[in-house]
């Protein structure tokens, strides 16, 4: 790989690292509402997976965990803060809010807040696919505790059945909330679970971009090649609480520490840094030109955007000046 | 004008959004091999093939939701619940994303799906089949919800439901697939909102939707006799339902009768009401009437099931009370 | 008496109960270790053990039905579901299993399952975590809804609902668990049937429940400063409702309002209006008003979302123009 | 085993039989309604089950095809007949009909009218013994098309996280009505689905009496002893429709001739007498002395009984007379 693309993509995971924890100081300061729900220590997941599919091609669905897999699919990063903030040049006009990024240019089709809710949507992505005769792809992002929902289950099946060219990625990050994994799964190896329906998987270290990128490549080339469906358990770590209100109290701070260690940011640095792609100081200036651009570009532009009209409150129940053939 | 039973429309509609469309697929439990429960799709499989056709899985929430999924990239699939009591296992899909998705997008989604279910009382289904769902369907913002009573909207319904870019729940009737109607020979569609005038009358309206109507039919008959002359009013949309439709038949008759085939709480009937008290209140010169089904899980044995659904007799009965005689 | 929070009145009842009877248990997401989303069950996994206060996966559907089995072989399950919206998933066990099974055995089989679920809007959760269910649940036969509006009966309908024999419903409110209020040192039991009177007026009725009922308390502060003199009436019991119980008030107050948090199709509101229209028409000198929510998914923007949930303030523009002033 | 026994086992299954033959004619005259799925065919999976089951105090529950198993848990014969006509004197006092018999003191939890259902139920009859402490277990038939419901995967998880004592038996006919196993299932084999829910499981010939009663023996003393789930799979097939109404046009002569040479009735007779237990003629005075039993008593008694009052309808919503504390 070049060595302009290590330096980009870890650019992006400090981006996504810096573009979470401002949000989360934006929730402090009451500039953004509702549930926040933040992607820190999980970075080479998104990224390293995103690397591997043809951005703004691939169709990719996720969870309530959502900036960040949406700005990878190439989103513009100063629309999902003004989603956060509530605005109308939000990607969902406001109306969505943290959990639910939709930027249908970009096919990014959405962050979703109900566990397992996208499952079956990624399989319906992958049958459009089909139909029409593409050779994209559907890409499914979701969670470890997701996989206990029924929806888990229909969908494996349904995708095996039929065939349906999409890639699932399972984001391990041992908890569901304030539970832990072992007390939700009976088989924690979530790749494990999928044997019954003949699906091909596999299991990776979530935390080093390159082991990622190296899976994901595998798994898209397979899922494009043989328009079949492939399970991608990446084992990783959240850093941060669940969302913005989490005691912690179901996890040692041991624990935390360990995992800190194994942050993804912190390896594929230090393996740029050894391999002389970038120095310190190279790093601390990328950090503060990304600090910048947050704040100058990103912050100010959600803060200042208009907020929607009360007036439009009842727009989009139902698509405006959709057909009505029986009026011709 | 041909002669053709419920079904047939149904399948007529889908064979011809099938032939038109690429991306228009139907799908459901044993609707393709098999035909279908009601033969509504029967046929189909062989001539437009497994991907198009799709015999699914027990699984309703997870197919519902590839359909789902397939309508925000534009195609326009036709799901089919084998009865409205499974439909229960769909609702997280059907109300936590179809009816959701576009608004909580700030309309830049689609979801152009359509579900297709029986529901109703049938013969001694049981309390695990007998299920009237409309105003669970109706009651959550998002979904346009549509109840064809002949075979002539049947047709219509599904043909607009297909086009239409919001999601459409059409529920049919278990009881209704073999009753006969004409449907015109040419290609149309039916509204999905407004309501439909089936018979114009001057003494009282009567408002029904589904099976109901029919039964709001065959009342007004045995009025006329009686020198009654009834409207009848099939609601037909749902959701949205016609606040100005519903007003101005009683706007000219006065009084009003809700026939609906589910227990009254919450439903359609109470709707009615809160909308004539709103729009109507002072044009009332009588309290609507509901005449609905008891508040009973429906039960197996045939005497117990016949007492606990309404039926024309009922209407009667009530529309004689209501006008003194 | 003493002061407590709506949450711990509600842990108050688990505790009591899980002491009193061995066949007691508490199930949902994140309850056990985690203590519970509200803090509702917190400290109960370390005193009953991970038998009885049981942390499940994510698997709505089941561990409802799990729940409803345990309890038709004479447990007292009380399952939470974290979320009314996660409740969609759990239809199916609780529409079709637990409000059915004493019915079509004939009354044969019990089944005494408690669903504790936070249903409303709270601060900029989104559609799809901002449902109101309400009518979902009240809407079919079978089930027991109550809805507690202050601690004293978030504890005294909690215990009832334990004892209970038939299925209950409670639907707690996301933002109602810090609320704060008396709850009387002794054990009691709140009725799970019956409206409850808040406060007594003459010029107008003010139905509500949940979190509605403080709205209208508010309401009623400010009217009594202009005068006028309004009943507010809490529902509590949703399903069975309390027909003579709303129409006494009406019969006395002859105006009425309801406020549901919740849209306005197939609600709470047309269910009390039908209700006022069968029981009190003539008594009713104006149509009853209600003030509910706007016909949309909730929007996260918080203008949005304060403009689409009803208010105080719209409760007291209704009465004063229900009452000409 | 003693021959007496095998009389007895053969007598059960042969009145199996003919019990659902007649409900079959009493359907076509009229005499029951709504829908009425029949056995025939499957008779070695309940009665092979069950036998080995301690009747009367394992909690037994399954779908709608529950005629037989709830005869076999001892529920009185004709107290089914008389539910199928809808009569007071029903299991279920005519209110629950065919699909859904009860009987709590025979400890016959019920037939349920959604596939999928009664798995989530049978996890928590499980939970309750085990919350009571007793040495009974649970008993769970199921088809095959259930598995592929999300309650599927969503009770094995939980079967197997809590240890419940539970015996999912899967009746794998090959059919979900007119959808065969392979358009349905990705794996065809259904107890090899159970592999990550680390629950022990077997798959056996459904059609062979002794075959089952062996199989059940095992996972029934495994339940039982260990306190742990267990999934029997038995391979059987309907030899009629899936319910009255049924085309048949799915499936071929060819096959439903095949399978029929595997009647397990056919079977075990044909052992009995190689084994001089029974002969042609005992078996015939056997056959005549059951369809003479369910004329003179079954029918007999489910036709004279009364049906319910129109008056009761709204009886058994709600508990009559259940605690009213607040009263007190
Ligand atoms: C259907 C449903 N049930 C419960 C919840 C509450 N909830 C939100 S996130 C979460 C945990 C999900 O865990 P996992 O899938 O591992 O994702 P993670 O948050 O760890 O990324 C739960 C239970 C929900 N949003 N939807
Ligand atoms: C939730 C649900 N979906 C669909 C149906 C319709 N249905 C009834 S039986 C059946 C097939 C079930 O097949 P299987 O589980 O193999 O049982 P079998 O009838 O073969 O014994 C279907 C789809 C239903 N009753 N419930
Ligand atoms: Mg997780
Ligand atoms: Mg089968």
């Amino acid at each position: 790989m070049e060595a302009s693309d290590q330096r980009r993509l870890l650019r992006e995971m400090l981006f996504a690292r810096r573009f979470e924890e401002r949000c989360a100081q934006a929730y402090q300061e009451r500039e953004i509402g509702g549930f926040l729900h933040l992607y820190p220590g999980q970075e080479a997941c998104a990224i390293g997976v995103l690397e591997k599919a043809r951005k703004g091609q691939d169709y990719v669905v996720t969870g309530y965990r959502d900036h960040i897999h949406a700005i990878q699919c190439g989103v513009d990063p100063r629309a999902v803060m003004a989603e956060l903030f509530g605005k109308e040049t939000g990607t969902s006009r406001g109306r969505g809010g943290s959990m639910h990024i939709f930027d249908i240019d970009r096919h990014f089709m959405g962050g979703y807040a109900l566990v397992g809710g996208p499952f079956p949507l990624a399989i319906g992505f992958a049958k459009a696919i089909q139909l029409r005769g593409g050779d994209e792809i559907a890409i499914c992002f979701l969670g470890d505790g997701a996989n206990n929902q029924g929806t888990f289950h229909e969908t494996m099946n349904m995708a095996s059945l039929w065939n349906l060219p999409v890639l699932f990625v399972c984001e391990n990050n041992l908890y569901g909330i304030g539970t832990a994994i072992e007390r939700a799964s009976s088989e924690i190896n979530q790749y494990l679970r999928v044997a019954p329906y003949k699906i091909a998987a596999s299991q990776v270290d979530g935390q080093d971009l390159d082991v990622v990128m190296a899976a994901a490549e595998t798994a898209i080339q397979y899922v494009r090649g043989e328009r079949k469906p492939y399970f991608l358990e990446l084992m990783t770590y959240r850093l941060r609480g669940h969302s913005m209100s989490d005691s912690g109290a179901y996890r040692s701070k041991e624990e935390v520490e360990r995992w800190a260690q194994r942050d993804p940011i912190g390896i594929y640095k230090r393996r740029l840094i050894d391999a002389s792609v970038i120095d310190e100081a190279g790093f601390r200036s990328m950090d503060e030109e990304i600090l910048q651009d947050i704040e100058d570009n990103i912050i100010r532009y959600a803060r200042e955007s208009a907020e929607p009209r009360v007036e439009d409150l009842e727009r989009y129940v139902y698509v405006e000046g959709g057909p009505k053939p029986w009026l011709k | 004008m041909a002669e053709m039973m419920y079904w047939q429309a149904i399948l007529r509609a889908h064979d011809e959004e099938l032939a038109r469309d690429p991306l228009v697929f139907a799908m459901g439990e044993d609707i393709g091999v098999a035909g279908g429960t009601y033969k509504a799709t029967s046929g189909l499989y062989a001539k437009y093939g497994a991907d198009r056709v799709i015999d699914t899985p027990i699984s309703e929430n997870s197919y519902t939701g590839l359909g789902i999924g397939a309508a925000m990239l534009g195609c326009r699939p036709i799901v089919e619940i084998m009865s409205v009591n499974f439909a229960w296992l769909a609702m997280d899909q059907l109300m936590n994303n179809a009816a959701k998705i576009h608004y909580m997008s700030g309309g830049k989604i689609r979801c152009p799906f359509v579900l297709r279910v029986p529901g109703g009382t049938a013969h001694q289904l049981g309390a695990q089949h007998s299920a009237r769902m409309e105003k669970v369907f109706m009651g959550v913002s998002g979904l346009r919800v549509v109840t064809p009573a002949t075979p002539r909207d049947a047709y219509g319904l599904l043909k607009s439901a297909v086009r239409c870019d919001d999601p459409v729940v059409l529920i049919e009737h278990e009881s209704m697939y073999n009753l006969k109607g004409e449907v015109p020979d040419e290609e149309f569609f039916t509204p999905l909102e407004g309501v439909e005038i089936c018979r114009t009358g001057k003494d009282l309206s009567i408002f029904a939707y589904n099976i109901s109507v029919h039964w709001a039919l065959q009342a007004a008959d045995q009025l006329a006799k009686e020198g009654i002359d009834a409207e009848v009013i099939d609601l037909r949309a749902l959701k949205p339902l016609d606040r100005d439709g519903i007003a101005a038949s009683v706007r000219k008759t006065h009084r009003a009768i809700i026939v609906e085939e589910d227990e009254a709480p919450v439903g359609v009937g109470s709707e009615v009401i809160a909308i004539l008290n709103e729009e109507a209140f002072f044009a009332l010169d009588a309290a609507p009437v509901r005449v609905h089904a008891r508040d009973v899980p429906i039960p197996y044995n045939r005497r117990l099931e016949k007492a606990a659904i309404p039926n024309a007799e009922e209407v009667v009965a009530a529309a004689r009370k209501l006008l003194g005689r």
